[in-house]
């Protein structure tokens, strides 16, 4: 059995590389042939085009991430209508039956995004920054959009590039710039989380970090207490489970019954310490 | 004044095989890369990349690059470079997208609006390089980010507060101008063809392929329009001599600042093309759209034989260049490499391409 | 640099009036002066012959004539109205041609292209309208054929002509398309004897058909074997015009030499260099 | 022979004033756009980027991509470019991280190697693209691709999976060598300052800001021996004389080809030196370390007034673009500006830096 | 393209060994065949004049011994060994300085920086072994006064420069470096008349000092002023060698003109052009 999965993250993204290797598990595991395709940026273009490559294939399963679903529609529709099963994933759950879609497993990044801000928001914040380091990256805006509303209080997006040190520097320029700001989000653990971190403890001040996703060097400072939390979309999950109940249907027809959330899940301080090494292994 | 000699032939010239005079010109040498490639997929790919439908696939992406990458080579040539264009993709998309969603024109109305709009952005970015006699580079990459921030504004404006705009697809779909822009051409042909069994179906009998998608019937056309330019107007001579040596040019009574402006602009509008073909086909636009285009463009240009310094190269090329690379991102997906290793082998083809690609030109002309 | 008797200003060899009339031109580039106050003026039919040591300001001057530089101050009268060119092709399409010193060629095109780069022909009409490509192959071979030179093929790359080969190439393109004016900045340095004679020939030639002709050269031989007038620059100044026959070959090669002594040779140069 | 005639003064040049000759050196061109660039955001950001603590927080990016800027804009004026070198940083980060966290070895070995390493890597690029002859341009983004395609796959293997690799600050922390290479130097001095009440402190007590970052050092450092290198020795005559005319220059006696692949090994290094740096400083390495860096150092060589085309620019044009970008970048979040507009800032100011620039020395300098 | 009878082969003006040996030389460009077979020697202490049509091969010849072509076949011998030349610099380092006809020179650098490029006077030690700028400065200012022009600074751009004074560099130069051969492709093409005398002068000077010279120009006045041989390449192949004395200038210089006859004008160009 041939399953195809189409997402738009690209594999040296951390967040897309745990899902990547939930997929290659899954696929070792239910012993069908699993491959892995995003593109190179952000491009709903090329991921459509990369969606009607597989639809040529004639894969027995195909898995997609929605993040845009007019863009995506057709090819999904097309995939569908060519009778190949198809299981969303992470982003589209509100679109997914409606074009054809079996399941969707996942965490909606607005949700997440909320119940981070909420939680920051019970943690005595009223000010906070947002680190957006891809700008345009409608599941980035959207992390950003549901922390905003979730958060409640004054909330400033910071758009940065990937670079852990420019990032630092910006957070500290923020943090100096604005003596009331008292919370930070970043989208990313490893990319945006670490250096927002440090940004903060060079600023002497008491700042609430917290980060989505995670990375083995943001768990120890939320260990060391010196961050709050992170988001956990147990992404791995996304990839194992959605590759799984495809293997599964190919095999003997089997369909779970509903969509599953594969998130979220904060990680605090107390749980922090037991997942930094499945973390570097890129399990979580 | 001595009467002109008579003509004879040179004693000393080598008469010179077809093929060599062939590889000669700039436009063919990227054929060599084309072939290669496709000999490596045809060998590695699952075998429906060459199917009819594989075919569409990767020709579809390969022509949206492709149009832009015509419109790079030919400023390349004119001796400038734009770095623009990705954004531009951008935001005359979010021009275009705002013309028909928010203010409802038909697009008999926006199109021409929206290439009015691109070729304006060009000019300014033409006369200030031509104003300030900066470098293009510098000039057009602060219009990357300038274009690049005003479609994340503008869309924000556009949906109040998202970076995505949608709907596009809705109210274009019925104007008599979309089926040139959007969609698949002659698909009644490739409908026709799919029930006499010539082309294959899907298990519910819809053609595979329901037509050729129109970029790729832009595509061609701009490839064989700009190659015509280049080779057979005087504008094509102008183009070439502004690249070569703008001094040279300019002495030699070539209106060369008039021709690179319009270079400029002619970019601008490849790139407000590919904004109209994708955001009607995608039905949306966002912030991110384009993003790096204008350096996918340059290298397909360059794999087409374009030097960077300007002066020399072909749209032929351009096409072909276009051609590799959007045959290799896509083939490597119908091959049964780990995504991991997906830019390396993106890289690796990329170099061995060019560098057959040169070896072989060598070998012909007897270049040393 | 004495006012040498045999000069004298203003008295032509004809009574026509000039076509271009260059008055007190001074060119600075930044705080370089490259020419300090120079008058000139070319007649129909006449060819002027602009002499001068190396760095003299020759080459600038005719540049200010053909639209390459704009001139720091001083006046252009072009048929009895000032002038100013604003770009190469203004002039050009008042009827100036030139050949510039470094020839205003690009290396990466061919022959054919170079040689009508500009002003290409075309056929067909509105928008079939297309570079008449064998036509132009046509003229440029027989235009190259006409200066003594022998292509291989119009589609040679200027870039692998010999020196004297693309030399040619500029003043052909020039002889070809020069209406009322020909320039000619030093344009047999790089030709051999049968060439340069038929360039000389050529000049004398088109001089006749009532082009003014502008001659630079550091060849006395060359300027006195077909120069009507000589004027001599030193050092961003002229010092004075010569009417042909009031002047003696070595009188000519002192001024050129700007007065100052040449060094003797013991093989025999026989008084002109 | 004639007797060397007596050297006299020229009547036929007019004297220039002090400021003219200084404004003509390609160095200080950049300066006038790191003035106004300062007074923008003098007037605009707020106070505190300018106190000490804010110059060494827009310093230390500024500092990182300088680095990188000085090796770009060297081997841009020796006629080639680098578009590696984004991937290179990630690439030997890598390789360094490695070196010490899965092989354990000590700094004073680790360090070495990784130079080691990238002069290899750089040598190659180098290599193919004199043999080959082909644009540096096209070889040098295959290598973009490839570099950054190895780093992901080096890593996961490294790591069994994950595309971070962590743990290098614990292995180096006591190593003698790391002081060179990571935090902050003069740290004693800071204090002490701190102390005495010179520089602001925390309420802790503890100076606000605990030395200059040791990229900072090395930023000025690599500026002043690469300004001295192209300027002061036969090697920088080699190469402006390898990027003017690489034909006119071999003819003259410069051999081109070593200078070449000289020069992409010392760019290959400098990545090597910022991938050691932030490794060492953020104490791990992932997939996307310098990302696009390779782009910002062409734009930073470039605002130092660097041609694409070659034979012409300087180091301390680097190093000032390099502050010009840095201070754009970070200084933008300390104005009230909305930061969607971010970009449109950017861009903005980058290019009223250059146009400055540009204006002010050709009003210097009196040229047309 | 007779063998006139004042032309012999191998016959030479004095009995040294000579430095550089050509045999047969030949070199293909793609399909065109710029040399075929070509023979030439350069003695030490005597300047061999290469003359010929434009498009005769000079250019390449002369660039095949000063190591930028390789030859498609033929021998090239140097002091007697079999010798090839991988790059320009193992040409200069055996002693072998060229004027090449472009000048090979980098219009963006200063003149300073152009003099010497490539052989770069240091002073210090080691590490700090560093570009002498102002002895540089002085020397390059000093050979070019000899030549006869006056620079405004060492530091001016080359790319303003006027042509002559460009050449004058690229000729300083050479001589400046020149050790054992100095080939000279149409060094005075663009020069005025007193530094025209004054390479003619220096061409000598070097000669007597035991190095040979190859002496390339269009202008038989010249060649007969300084050559010792002089050999004629037409279309790629040699038409034979003469000595001085032996050859008229009116002989030379139809031979020159590869056999063809010239344009005559009506003005006195008296013989030779
Ligand atoms: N762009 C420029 N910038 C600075 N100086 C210049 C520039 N162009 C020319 N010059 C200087 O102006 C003077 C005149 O140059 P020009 O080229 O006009 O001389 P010329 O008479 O043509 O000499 P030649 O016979 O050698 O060609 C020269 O000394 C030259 O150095
Ligand atoms: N790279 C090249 N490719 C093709 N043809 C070339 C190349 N270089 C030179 N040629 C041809 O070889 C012939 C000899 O050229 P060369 O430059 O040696 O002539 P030359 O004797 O120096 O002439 P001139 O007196 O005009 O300088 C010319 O006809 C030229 O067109
Ligand atoms: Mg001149
Ligand atoms: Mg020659």
């Amino acid at each position: 059995q041939e399953i195809v999965v189409v997402s738009h993250g690209q594999a040296n993204d951390a967040f897309w590389n745990v899902v990547k290797n939930g997929v290659e598990q899954a696929g070792k595991d239910v012993g069908v042939n699993v491959e892995y395709r995003a593109p190179e940026t952000f491009d709903m273009v090329a991921m459509s085009q990369l969606i009607d490559a597989a639809v040529n294939q004639e894969p027995d399963g195909l898995i997609v991430s929605i993040p845009d679903a007019d863009a995506l529609g057709p090819s999904i529709e097309r995939a569908v209508a060519a009778g190949i099963p198809v299981i969303s994933i992470n982003s589209g759950a509100e679109v997914a039956k409606e074009l054809g879609a079996l399941l969707h497993v996942g965490q909606d990044e607005y949700d997440a995004g909320k119940a981070a801000g909420e939680r920051l928001a019970s943690m005595g914040g009223t000010n906070a920054i947002c680190v957006n380091h891809e700008v345009g990256n409608v599941s980035l805006d959207l992390r950003c959009e549901g922390f905003a509303e979730g958060f409640g209080g004054k909330v400033t997006v910071l758009p940065t590039s990937n670079d852990p040190t420019e990032i630092e520097s910006k957070v500290s320029a923020a943090l100096s710039s604005d003596e009331s700001v008292d919370t930070v989000m970043a989208l990313g653990a490893s990319s945006a989380g670490e250096p927002t971190v440090a940004a903060a403890k060079a600023s002497g001040r008491d700042v609430n970090v917290a980060s989505f996703d995670l990375s083995a060097n943001f768990l120890q400072s939320i260990a060391d207490g010196d961050a709050a939390f992170a988001i956990d979309q147990q992404q791995y999950l996304q990839g194992y489970l959605a590759v799984n109940f495809m293997g599964l249907h190919a095999k003997y027809g089997l369909m779970p019954g509903g969509d599953v959330p594969s998130g979220p899940n904060l990680v605090t301080q107390d749980k922090a310490t037991q997942v930094i090494d499945l973390s570097s292994q890129g399990i979580r | 004044m001595s009467e002109s000699a008579p003509v004879t032939a040179d004693e000393r010239v080598k008469s010179e095989p077809f093929l060599t005079k062939l590889m000669k010109r700039p436009e063919l040498g990227a054929m060599a890369g084309v072939v290669l490639v496709f000999i490596f997929f045809a060998i590695t790919a699952d075998s429906s990349m060459f199917t009819l439908a594989g075919v569409m696939n990767f020709m579809t992406p390969a022509a949206q690059l492709g149009i832009l990458a015509i419109g790079a080579a030919l400023l390349m040539i004119g001796g400038e470079f734009d770095l623009s264009i990705g954004s531009m993709v951008a935001f005359s998309g979010l021009f275009f997208g705002v013309c028909v969603v928010t203010w409802q024109l038909p697009l008999i109305v926006a199109i021409p609006m929206t290439f009015v709009f691109a070729a304006m952005v060009g000019g300014i970015n033409g006369n200030i390089v031509i104003r300030s006699g900066l470098p293009s580079f510098i000039v057009t990459l602060a219009f990357l980010f300038i274009l690049r921030g005003l479609s994340l504004v503008g869309l924000k404006m556009a949906t109040g507060g998202s970076t995505q705009l949608r709907g596009v697809r809705d109210v274009v779909e019925n104007d008599w101008l979309a089926p040139f822009f959007s969609g698949e051409a002659f698909g009644g042909l490739f409908a026709w063809m799919a029930e006499v069994g010539i082309i294959d179906t899907f298990k519910n009998g819809a053609p595979k392929v329901p037509g050729i998608p129109v970029e790729i019937l832009w595509f061609i056309v701009m490839a064989l329009a700009a190659t015509y330019v280049l080779l057979r107007t005087p504008a094509g001579n102008w183009i070439f001599a502004s690249g070569g040596d703008k001094t040279a040019a300019s002495n030699s009574g070539v209106p060369v600042n008039r021709v690179k402006v319009s270079l400029f602009m002619l970019t601008a509008c490849c790139a407000a093309l590919v904004a109209i073909i994708t955001v009607m086909d995608a039905g949306s636009t966002d912030a991110r759209r384009g993003f790096q285009k204008e350096f996918e463009a340059i290298i397909a240009a360059v794999i087409g034989g374009c030097l960077l310094t300007g002066g020399y190269g072909s749209a032929i090329g351009a096409f072909f260049g276009s051609i590799i690379f959007g045959m290799v991102v896509i083939g490597l997906t119908y091959t049964d490499f780990d995504q991991d290793w997906f830019q390396v082998f993106l890289g690796g083809m990329l170099l061995i391409a060019v560098l057959f690609n040169n070896a072989i030109r060598k070998r012909v002309t007897g270049e040393r | 640099m004495s006012d040498d008797t045999k000069f004298h200003h203003g008295d032509t060899a004809n009574d026509l009036a000039p076509i271009v009339q260059m008055k007190d031109i001074e060119k600075h580039f930044g705080n370089i002066i490259a020419l300090a106050g120079v008058s000139f003026d070319v007649k129909p039919g006449e060819c002027h012959c602009l002499l001068g040591d190396n760095g003299a300001g020759k080459s600038t001057f005719i540049k200010t004539m053909s639209g390459v530089h704009k001139p720091t101050k001083g006046e252009i009268y072009f048929e009895g109205k000032p002038l100013h060119f604003d770009t190469p092709r203004d002039a050009m399409e008042a009827g100036i041609a030139t050949v510039f010193q470094d020839l205003a060629m690009i290396p990466l095109m061919s022959v054919t292209r170079n040689f009508f780069m500009g002003r290409e022909p075309t056929k067909g009409k509105s928008l079939f309208k297309r570079f008449d490509v064998e036509q132009a192959n046509d003229v440029c071979m027989e235009e190259m054929r006409k200066m003594g030179i022998n292509l291989r093929g119009p589609d040679q790359a200027v870039g692998t002509l010999s020196g004297g080969e693309r030399q040619t190439v500029a003043i052909a393109r020039a002889v070809y398309f020069g209406a009322k004016i020909l320039i000619l900045d030093e344009p047999t340095s790089a030709l051999g004897v049968r060439q340069t004679s038929n360039v000389l020939a050529t000049i004398d030639r088109v001089r006749n058909q009532g082009i003014g002709v502008v001659f630079i050269s550091h060849n006395v031989r060359h300027a006195l074997a077909v120069g009507d007038r000589f004027t001599v620059l030193n050092r961003g100044k002229t010092l004075g015009t010569a009417t042909r026959g009031e002047i003696t070959p070595e009188e000519l090669q002192d001024l050129m030499a700007g007065g100052q002594e040449m060094a003797q040779l013991e093989g025999s140069l026989g008084g002109t260099v």
